[in-house]
């Protein structure tokens, strides 16, 4: 296939089709709709499900249901529909169901306005909802990533019957990019042995995250974090940009990770030996590399669109080796590079 | 041996007594003294040749305790409604 | 189930167990008509034939674990989403047999907008509603289809409909949808009506299976337990007073649904 | 190296964001990398739509930028907000039509044409974003006029298919004046 | 007042009531249905608003109304329907009205069981559903805690227009205490400026959480973060035991940290240099202190009824000074005071 | 506003400017019947010279900035969510005049629940409901109430009601609540429609002063944006195409409500 | 003067058309070429004096731009309507 | 120091909950630290209904144990499963009625009493838990029997008030055989 110029919104939504979307079910926001809109034409055409629900509450538990059928199930959506899908993500969590979600995060909190922001972070990485779980977070930064990553995330959700979503933003939803789709893949042809769909020859199937009795719940917690150990060990990704010599390292994903490449590029230019780790998947959080590289570099500098939080992790698994500084714009600004690199140049002063 | 016949499940009993509120023929009744495996007093039958096997207990009984036969009918009543 | 009884030559079966319900005994409280309702969804489920190709969708409430009684496929929902999960499940099985089994406080509290939805979408759904006015589950709190003056342990002087709003009355309310092609209130609260509730069971299953839309069979019960009630007494009160507030009835019903033939 | 990040600003309606993409196909065709980001959301209802676009042989980083290589600036507003913006060296090009004002910039090209003018003389003022366009790539050499011709044949709509050819002479127009 | 024997449920619906709660929406869920039970009686009693919602989704929109009206207003749930709220909140957090919410944790994810819990620390502390934003948690540890908390928990929602949370568990809302409840207090006597209660005399009172353009968002997340950095600095609680000499420091919040004074008394008559920090606030977190006492400790021991959340603040607040171990149980399982001894002893031996 | 013109003696008003609206120009697309209604809203407020004591609830939806042309007290609710936010504003201010004004995706698709729930409670509030059709504010998409057939742009090739579901009847609907005095379908299409419309807002806010219950006028509107037309050619074709699916006329009215003497 | 008229907040019009549509004496139009502060073609009244001042146009206005005068009606005439 | 933690633990009906909150009451009427908590949830649906009481001078740490320093058992599954639990030195009180085995334990004191049968005796064998708990105020110290009665007498419902003479009772009774 030759590349493309591609909407990120229709990109993904035409990604999801080529590796095999069987069902969709979502709910209008801004700024995700035409991802939404691209399927309601699409997925009709292939003969595949596309339903528009009433709500996210009703789409995220059609997804929850779809997926228990054990058919390649996604929705789409933006902070406020996130919001009110924190239930039935937890639901799905607790019964390993394989479904994937992306969120176009927008300005918060509450209504907030339309345009790119970070700041659902915490509630993506942290917590589907209530109890303990951590949902595998992609980060693409560009669409072509944003294309991959859409197979990835169906690839993992099922390899590991999870929860996998998609922190993308604004603005990935909304810009044009040269960009290759992946051919047509063919549908699979069975259903999970797990899966709800009649219990011809075999005991009845039972898809449930209801356990009575602290003891029983603890052992299914427990399988679930050694499953989330096991994603940790497996699925940790990132990338480096000009980290081998680097004496500031920018920690940044997504769009403000683009953006700090041309940081990188534009402070290599001025003699500056500035790095980039870009996390592509947010949960699991590359700890160990940063670690490393935090004893190596003489400063950090973290920067998002929200007022800080992948922060809290880079602080973390820096463990005080070295200085962490921070650079955010909120509520849906896009820091620009000249902003970012003259506060990296501002820590370069800091540290010499 | 009556028109019918029940086969009790005794230790599914739950004795709520429903079933002792719709037999027609008043022979089902809790056992004050017994208790089943899971504790509770079970219903019993008082006098089963008198049961007209019309599964009222059956119907009404939420814990499916109850078989209920009923004494076949005559092969050409049988005819007669078919 | 292994009963080593000598059943006479003559003697034929006239009511056994049923194949679609497992032998697991159930949590509920003595006499509850949740039992009385699960078993007829089975002797539905085992006289259509349909126990292998069905999915059951349990809510939250005291049936959440129907799933260990009724022996199909099933699928636990989250409280009041079992028509949106439903909906999921159907979506991608049309060619199975799916159905929601809830409670008033699922149903018709938290659940209003799924239920409506799905109803109104005509989603090819079976529903059983069973209507106890009241939160059995979670010790006896007001439900939506609690009646007026019904004390409760969150409508301590009985509920006031000033303040606490009126008594739902949702069969009424789902007949107005254009997807339903079948909507009945029936009852559990003595013989006839349970009778007459596996019918419209069985009718709700059928306009399922030849495709006619969505159908629902609103079950008005009881809950002994936190009606502080004993079970026949349960019943009588419920006959007495909710059948009152909540007319018995078919408020919907196409003519292919009528059509149908329902033994 | 090949590297233009070019800012396209005008009323809605006036063809700035599809301006920026046909420049972005064309790009594409010729194996650069691209981006288009359009503003987006309620500022567009308040009248103004721009887009920005990069072009690139290297792949591109921040898609969102401060200071463009280049402007298309379509009326007064634009050209009040993005003539101050370009970057030193860079390059601006201003529908006089309706942009009543010159440029005081001594470190930049600025490229005036009177492009509503010019397509309405082509049959629609619409198309003052092509003559713009034409005079944009003659300029700067970015991409070649066929390879634009070619896109703006595949992704004109329907609607205005009958457009077309008019459409390639508002190119060929601008292109004159740079 | 003299103490009396209540329920945490009781005890802390009992308490808002005399603390002067206006209006209390809510659902009913295990464990903390007691609290709606008891305020369906005592709010009409009194003449004050109780009102059953139809769902969490209405009853936390509900709360915003009458927040927004500028009453003293809370609802209380446990996890499935906190969740429900996560929308609900993040909107409440951006139009900036006071209102409290107890959230019973129990196990999860999913509908989980009923158990006592405290695996939603992250849902709680690190986001209020979608956007920037950490809402005041207070996490008491005992049924006077938990009355004195109510109170104090009004007070700050009213003045820092803020979310507060009362971080419980099954176990709080289920048990029985000695505890001496508040005198009953007057109600308010005028509503806020800000409140909409009709405009007479004045410009119209506008709540929204709608900030159309990135720069008027910005501005006011800007201002949402200086507000958070206030509360920050002045309101971060907590608790120390035993800490002056210790060498090991247990950190434990809840329920958990009431079992560890018993495992700092038991390790005390063992000899063992063993303290603890309770945190009393959970966001804010008491960073500092617990930076301080990580220089001055051999080891950390986190203990909490979750997979180790709290434990990531812990790590972060550590900066690697000293080893930081946790112990949790799963699930809805209480851990006992010997099963935290014996790790206490375990990581003695380790660091000796 | 100040307007210098002479008005001859003779002349009166016979229209001007409502009191209760800002002279903030609004950001609707030309044409937007939401213009219209809102304008209604703001007349029938001075006419019951309530304006000081009514709190208005914004939707999210086009009109989610009515609290900039409205000059009472505001909030802007979450999506779905008017009806239960004003729940919680009216029952802290029994004696505060409290409405909500809605889309058709935000009452009929996200909020069912919360709608129906308050309808049913009997809440004394008022309600505008704008039935475009169509989602407008995210730019086209399906509404719960898009015609069978109708292209959007969740609906390429016309809303298919098999799989798409009916397009659904909230009138009818809440006209089956129990709390609901006066539920109304009206239109913005035509000048008797409009006069029609505002008769029965200030209806529906007059039942909520005298304290009779809940009170919903649904108004057949035009998105000409969205549908792609213009503004006059909208009108008609919401007259022809809209009022067959969504009849106009009063689905419930209590006899208090139809004795309430409204000019 | 005729028996109506109306007075314009001609900054306020979108140009929607829709008053044009309902003056029933067609005196609205849309003024072709010039615009408004807003960038829209603004209603224009082609002949006051037709005004019948009936406040059709108001009525159908989304944007509130009109305001409607009506020659008095003659005492005599108000009296009889009481 | 005054320092119990005690496990009621019988059949649901048997009073195990009402008896560990009568004791509850009592403490705190002597002005001890008190917590009080029931196993709940759908455990309690199996049948068997316990609670933990602790009474003490000092300050309630964990209010869950494992290891009580009494136990009081109504029924033969919460014989088995507490009895080995109780810490060395501490009470085991055994209703003997419907427990038909004996305790092996030496480290523990055991006392064993007909408790159903002597609440049979007077007028209803719900009071057995009010036998045993006499016996262990009366075994234990740790509060008086004044208490206790006067509790008793705050805290019995309406319902059973007419019980209030047969349980106090009871409770004497159960103090004869510590
Ligand atoms: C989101 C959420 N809210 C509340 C609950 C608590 N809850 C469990 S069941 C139930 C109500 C059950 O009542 P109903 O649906 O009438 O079923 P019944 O038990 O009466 O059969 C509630 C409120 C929950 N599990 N999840
Ligand atoms: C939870 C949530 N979901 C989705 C949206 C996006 N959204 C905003 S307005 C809207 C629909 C508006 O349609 P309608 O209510 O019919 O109002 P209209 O714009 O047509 O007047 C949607 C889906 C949102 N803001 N919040
Ligand atoms: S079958 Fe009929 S007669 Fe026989 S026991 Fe049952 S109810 Fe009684
Ligand atoms: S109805 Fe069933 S459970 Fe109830 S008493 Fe009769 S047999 Fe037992
Ligand atoms: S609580 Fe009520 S509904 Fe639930 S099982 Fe018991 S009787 Fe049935
Ligand atoms: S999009 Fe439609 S509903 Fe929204 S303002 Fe424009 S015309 Fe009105
Ligand atoms: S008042 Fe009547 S006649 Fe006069 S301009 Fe308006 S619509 Fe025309
Ligand atoms: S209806 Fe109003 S906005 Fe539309 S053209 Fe006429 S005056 Fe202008
Ligand atoms: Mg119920
Ligand atoms: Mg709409």
């Amino acid at each position: 296939m030759a590349k493309e110029l591609l909407k990120g919104n229709v990109a993904f939504a035409e990604a999801a089709v080529r590796y095999g979307l069987e069902a969709y079910f979502g709910y209008p926001i801004t700024p995700q709709s035409e991802a939404l809109e691209h399927l309601s034409g699409r997925m009709v055409e292939l003969g595949r499900v596309f339903l528009q629900a009433e709500s996210e509450v009703a789409a995220v538990n059609m997804v929850y249901g779809a997926a228990s059928a054990g058919v390649r199930v996604m929705t789409s959506t933006s902070g406020p529909g996130f919001a009110l899908m924190a239930e039935g993500l937890s639901y799905i969590a607790g019964s390993e169901v394989p479904a994937v979600f992306v969120n176009m995060m927008r300005g918060g909190p509450g209504l907030g306005n339309i345009q790119p922001s970070q700041a659902d972070y915490f509630f993506m990485t942290k917590t589907a909802g209530h109890g303990d779980f951590h949902p595998l977070v992609l980060a693409p930064a560009s669409i072509q990533e944003l294309i991959d990553m859409m197979g990835l995330a169906f690839e993992l959700a099922e390899k590991y019957r999870t929860l996998v979503y998609i922190a993308g933003d604004g603005s990935l939803g909304q810009m044009m990019e040269s960009a290759e789709l992946p051919p047509m893949q063919p549908l699979r042809e069975k259903r999970p042995d797990w899966a709800v769909i009649g219990c011809e020859g075999r005991d009845p199937n039972i898809i449930t995250s209801l356990y009575l009795g602290a003891k029983n719940l603890e052992a299914v917690n427990i399988r679930l974090q050694k499953k989330l150990a096991e994603i940790k060990q497996n699925e940790t990704r990132w990338k480096e940009y000009e980290t081998e010599d680097a004496e500031i390292l920018l920690v940044a994903y997504g769009t403000v990770g683009r953006i700090c490449t041309s940081v990188v590029r534009e402070s290599r230019k001025q003699g500056l030996k500035i790095g980039l780790l870009r996390p592509q998947t947010l949960w699991p959080f590359p700890d160990t590399r940063i670690r490393e590289l935090a004893a190596q570099v003489k400063a950090i500098l973290v920067s998002e669109m929200s007022a800080g939080q992948m922060l809290e992790d880079v602080e973390r698994t820096a463990q005080g080796q070295c200085p962490v500084k921070f650079y955010g714009r909120l509520g849906g600004v896009v820091p620009l590079t000249d902003e970012i690199l003259s506060e990296t140049r501002k820590l370069v002063r800091e540290v010499a | 041996m009556g028109r019918g016949m029940v086969i009790l499940n005794i230790d599914r009993c739950k004795g709520c007594g429903l079933c002792t509120h719709v037999c027609p023929v008043n022979i089902l009744v809790l056992s004050p003294d017994t208790f089943n495996a899971k504790g509770y007093h079970p219903v019993t039958v008082t006098d089963m040749e008198q049961c007209i096997g019309c599964a009222s207990c059956a119907t009404i009984c939420p814990d499916v305790v109850f078989t209920v036969f009923r004494r076949k009918r005559q092969p050409q009543a049988a005819a007669a409604n078919a | 189930m292994s009963i080593e009884v000598k059943i006479p030559d003559e003697m034929e079966l006239v009511y056994e167990y049923p194949d679609a319900l497992t032998e697991v005994s159930s949590h509920y409280c003595p006499g509850c008509t949740h039992g009385i309702v699960h078993r007829l969804v089975a002797e539905v489920i085992d006289e259509l034939g349909i126990r292998e190709k069905t999915i059951g969708v349990a809510p939250v409430g005291c049936a959440v674990l129907a799933y260990k009684y009724i022996k199909t496929d099933f699928v636990e929902a989250a409280h009041g989403r079992a028509l949106a999960m439903a909906t999921g499940i159907k979506r991608v099985n049309p060619d199975k047999i799916v159905f929601t089994y809830q409670g008033d406080g699922d149903l018709a509290a938290i659940g209003t907008a799924e239920t409506v939805h799905a109803a109104n979408r005509g989603e090819l759904l079976t529903t059983v509603f069973i209507n106890n006015a009241i939160y059995g589950m979670t010790g006896g709190q007001m439900a939506p289809t609690t009646l007026p003056g019904m004390i409760t342990t969150s409508s301590p002087t009985g509920r006031d409909v000033i303040t606490a709003g009126y008594p739902i009355k949702m069969s009424e309310i789902l007949a107005q949808t254009t997807g339903a092609v079948y909507i009945t209130r029936e009852s559990a609260t003595n013989l006839g009506a349970i009778r007459k509730t596996k019918k419209a069971i069985k009718r709700a299953f059928m306009a399922q299976i030849a495709g006619l839309g969505y159908a629902c069979v609103e079950v008005v019960s009881t809950c002994c337990t936190n009606w502080n009630m004993d079970p026949w007494e349960a019943m009588k009160w419920a006959e007495e007073n909710m059948t009152e507030y909540f007319p018995l009835g078919t408020f919907k019903m196409t003519d292919e649904v009528k059509a149908l033939q329902v033994r | 190296m090949k590297h233009e990040e070019t800012i396209i600003s005008g009323f809605g309606g006036q063809g700035a964001l599809f301006a920026g993409q046909l420049l972005a196909y064309a790009g594409i065709a010729e194996t650069l990398y691209v981006t288009w980001i359009p503003s987006y959301g309620p500022e567009m209802r308040g009248g103004t739509a721009n887009c920005t676009v990069i072009l690139s042989e290297e792949e591109i980083g921040a898609p969102i930028i401060q200071n463009p290589t280049a402007a298309i600036v379509l009326n007064l507003p634009s050209m009040e907000k993005y003539e101050p913006l370009v970057k030193p060296g860079g390059l601006l090009i201003v529908n006089q039509s309706l942009i009543p004002v010159e440029s005081t910039r001594q470190d930049i090209r600025v490229i005036t044409i009177p492009a509503t003018d010019i397509a309405t003389e082509l049959g629609n003022p619409r198309m003052a974003n092509l003559v713009l366009l034409g005079a944009f790539i003659q300029a700067t050499g970015l991409i070649s006029m066929e390879s634009l011709e070619s896109e703006l044949g595949k992704h004109i709509s329907e609607r205005h298919r009958k457009w077309l050819e008019p459409n390639k002479e508002a190119l060929h127009k601008g292109a004159e004046f740079a």
